[in-house]
């Protein structure tokens, strides 16, 4: 009964190191980098919900029966692309953080706030 | 046999893995990412035969394009970056 | 999973890059395990591809050291392990994997699954979901893509204009004079990629595919003529102004197709109106829209593209810039 | 028939597996870059061949083969090409084989100079 739920863990395992990421590292990037892990993550959890035992890809196909549940499918895929395009935003935020102030670490930014 | 071929990729995607994560310099990096691209292309129309559904190997095709591009943007990039860090270095 | 670890204790940020390239391989793999092929597909195409690229051609522009200065590790991890503490005690209550007796397909999944072949008359759910069933969903998803791209444009493409000439002579360096071989091939390779774009795109109602997909992987060809053949060579090529139109004409034509069912006497985004039959104002309608759609993505990623790289700046005279700002 | 191609083609995935095996600790254990990169060489032509051929085999479906044809020809251009990049790349970084004696001598003199 417990091991039914493993693919939980899993997903709750990345969760939890994409969020580690994301509070721990003063770098940026890596804080980027984080948030996609969690992301990422999130996307195995709808998805590992959407399986069913004995089922295959919803595609229609003669002579089978059981598919797996394509909602889960279309809204991950729509957030992959528009996970994407929010990076390339945060990306962009950043480069322009690193022409304002020299440098992406949260410590040094802080800083120069602070003599400012 | 084709289970026995799934089972030996895993074992060679997570060696990949090992030197990806160990490898010593930048090229070996690059080297094993171009590997486990590789090999997940083999795992993914081996794992449609498994699930006998194997018109699904469009998949494995955009693998093994993107698997290009992203090594030969690595390369282009790399050689950038690492000039830029020598020179701070220098500095 | 341990990809993700080690993520966490590397400093340089190259590799850190690197791992997420092979973790979006693997979380891709993940997918297909799990019986979503178009969610791979797009995985596949973003994860390991684009969203690689993009972090790559923005360290080259922040540099790609980490500094020791972690502060207070502990309180952090400590956060995370009661959170993620609660969470596994939350996933208790949830339905085991695989279970078909779970809540979520109780819904709206059965419909879908038994009366889309009816109604839609399209064999991949994914696609009939997406562009007819959930399609407003799908217009504010490529709306919100559309702002995210001009979002970028507008941090990154104001500042450079002065220093085009000095930053487009800087792109055009090593790659396209020495690798023969890698041009050549990527030359035979470019085209192959483009029509497969197209074959993704127009197979999306049969197999996994569709305007997501086709636009991501159509953008990574002109990426890779972007990277081989250096950015100069691109620019005259690619008429950048032309794509930004592209972009606006794909989300248009979603709007659009939407705007002509309402005047038709049905709702927003019924393709029931485009045809008398309505099977093949279905098909129309998902074609019509799937193509807005890969439209914007393509030419958005494109663009994302190009401000990155085309911000590109020479590292001695960042370093100028910066100590400026300093002495400021 | 059908024995025949089952056969072959249990045989062919084989042979695929245990190159990918061997590739696989040659990835591991090679002391240097450029001695990795054989063996991954190894593995990405010959065993994705071999493994690709047996699947070929498996299936009778004319697309499906078809398709496995066009992962074998893009393979076949991709990974030596993308290897001979890297290779390339590396050399001009000045990364140097370790096994070469006499050429880490020199880049030893040459840098004292």
């Amino acid at each position: 009964m417990i091991m039914d739920h493993y693919n939980y863990w899993i997903v709750v395992v990345l969760m939890m190191i994409g969020f580690y990421i994301v509070i721990a590292h003063g770098n940026l990037i890596k804080k980027i980098v984080g948030l996609t892990i969690f992301q990422t993550s999130v996307f195995i959890f709808y998805i590992s919900m959407a399986k069913v035992d004995g089922g295959t890809a919803p595609i229609l196909a003669e002579g089978i029966v059981q598919y797996s549940n394509p909602l889960p499918h279309v809204l991950i895929l729509t957030a992959i692309v528009v996970g994407i395009a929010t990076t390339a935003l945060a990306l962009a935020l950043t480069v322009r953080i690193k022409e304002a102030y020299g440098s992406i670490e949260e410590e040094e930014i802080q800083q120069q706030d602070n003599l400012n | 046999m084709i289970i026995a071929a799934t089972l030996a990729i895993f074992v060679v995607m997570s060696m990949a893995i090992i030197r990806a994560i160990a490898g010593p310099t930048l090229y070996d990096r690059i080297l094993a990412v171009n590997m486990f691209g590789t090999k997940t292309v083999l795992l993914i129309s081996l794992l449609g035969f498994v699930m006998g559904r194997p018109e699904f190997l469009d998949i494995a095709i955009v693998y093994a394009l993107i698997n290009f591009i992203s090594v030969i943007g690595v390369l282009r990039y790399s050689d950038s970056a690492i000039f830029k860090h020598n020179g701070e270095d220098i500095e | 999973m341990g990809t993700a670890l080690a993520i966490v204790w590397m400093k340089d940020l190259l590799s850190v890059i690197m791992l997420s390239g092979i973790y979006g391989l693997l979380s891709a793999s993940f997918f297909v395990a799990m019986d979503a092929v178009d969610v791979a597909f797009t995985e596949a195409a973003v994860g390991a591809g684009i969203s690689t690229l993009l972090m790559l051609v923005a360290i080259t522009m922040t540099g790609h050291k980490e500094h020791h200065s972690r502060h207070k590790p502990f309180l952090a991890l400590a956060v995370v392990m009661v959170t993620g503490g609660l969470l596994i005690y939350g996933t208790f209550d949830m339905p085991s994997y695989g279970s078909s007796m779970a809540p979520i397909h109780m819904q709206v999944a059965p419909r879908y699954l038994n009366d889309s072949m009816q109604e839609i008359g399209v064999p991949n759910i994914v696609t009939s979901v997406l562009a007819s069933y959930r399609g407003f969903d799908t217009f504010g998803e490529v709306v919100v893509i559309f702002t995210a791209g001009i979002g970028v444009l507008a941090l990154l493409s104001a500042v450079y204009r002065s220093e085009e000439i000095t930053k487009i002579h800087l792109l055009n360096d090593s790659m396209h004079e020495q690798h023969l071989i890698l041009r050549i091939v990527s030359k035979m390779l470019i085209p192959f990629i483009l029509l497969f774009a197209l074959y993704v795109q127009f197979h999306g109602d049969f197999g996994p595919g569709g305007g997501f997909q086709a636009g991501v992987i159509f953008a990574a060809a002109i990426i890779l003529y972007i990277m081989v053949f250096g950015m100069s060579t691109a620019r005259r090529v690619i008429n950048q102004p032309f794509i930004k139109l592209l972009a606006a004409t794909g989300v248009l034509l979603y709007g659009s197709v939407g705007v002509f069912s309402l005047f038709s006497g049905k709702n927003f985004l019924d393709y029931n109106a485009l045809s008398a039959n309505p099977i093949a104002g279905q098909h129309l309608g998902i074609l019509l829209v799937e193509l807005g759609v890969g439209i914007t993505v393509a030419s958005i990623m494109v663009i994302i593209f190009f401000s990155f790289s085309g911000s590109h700046v020479p590292p001695k005279r960042q370093q100028k810039s910066t100590g400026e700002n300093n002495a400021s | 028939m059908d024995f025949l191609l089952n056969i072959s083609s249990s045989l062919c995935l084989l042979i695929g597996s245990f190159l990918c095996i061997s590739g696989g600790v040659g990835i591991l254990r090679f002391p240097d870059f450029y001695s990795r990169m054989h063996a991954v060489g190894v593995t990405e032509t010959l065993a994705t061949t071999m493994i690709l051929i047996g699947l070929m085999l498996q299936n009778p479906d004319a697309l499906v083969v078809l398709k496995l044809i066009l992962i074998l020809l893009l393979t076949l251009f991709i990974s030596p090409t993308a290897s001979h990049a890297l290779a390339k790349a590396a050399i001009q970084n000045n990364l140097r084989p370790k096994l070469d004696k006499r050429d880490n001598n020199e880049q030893v003199t040459s840098s004292n100079r």
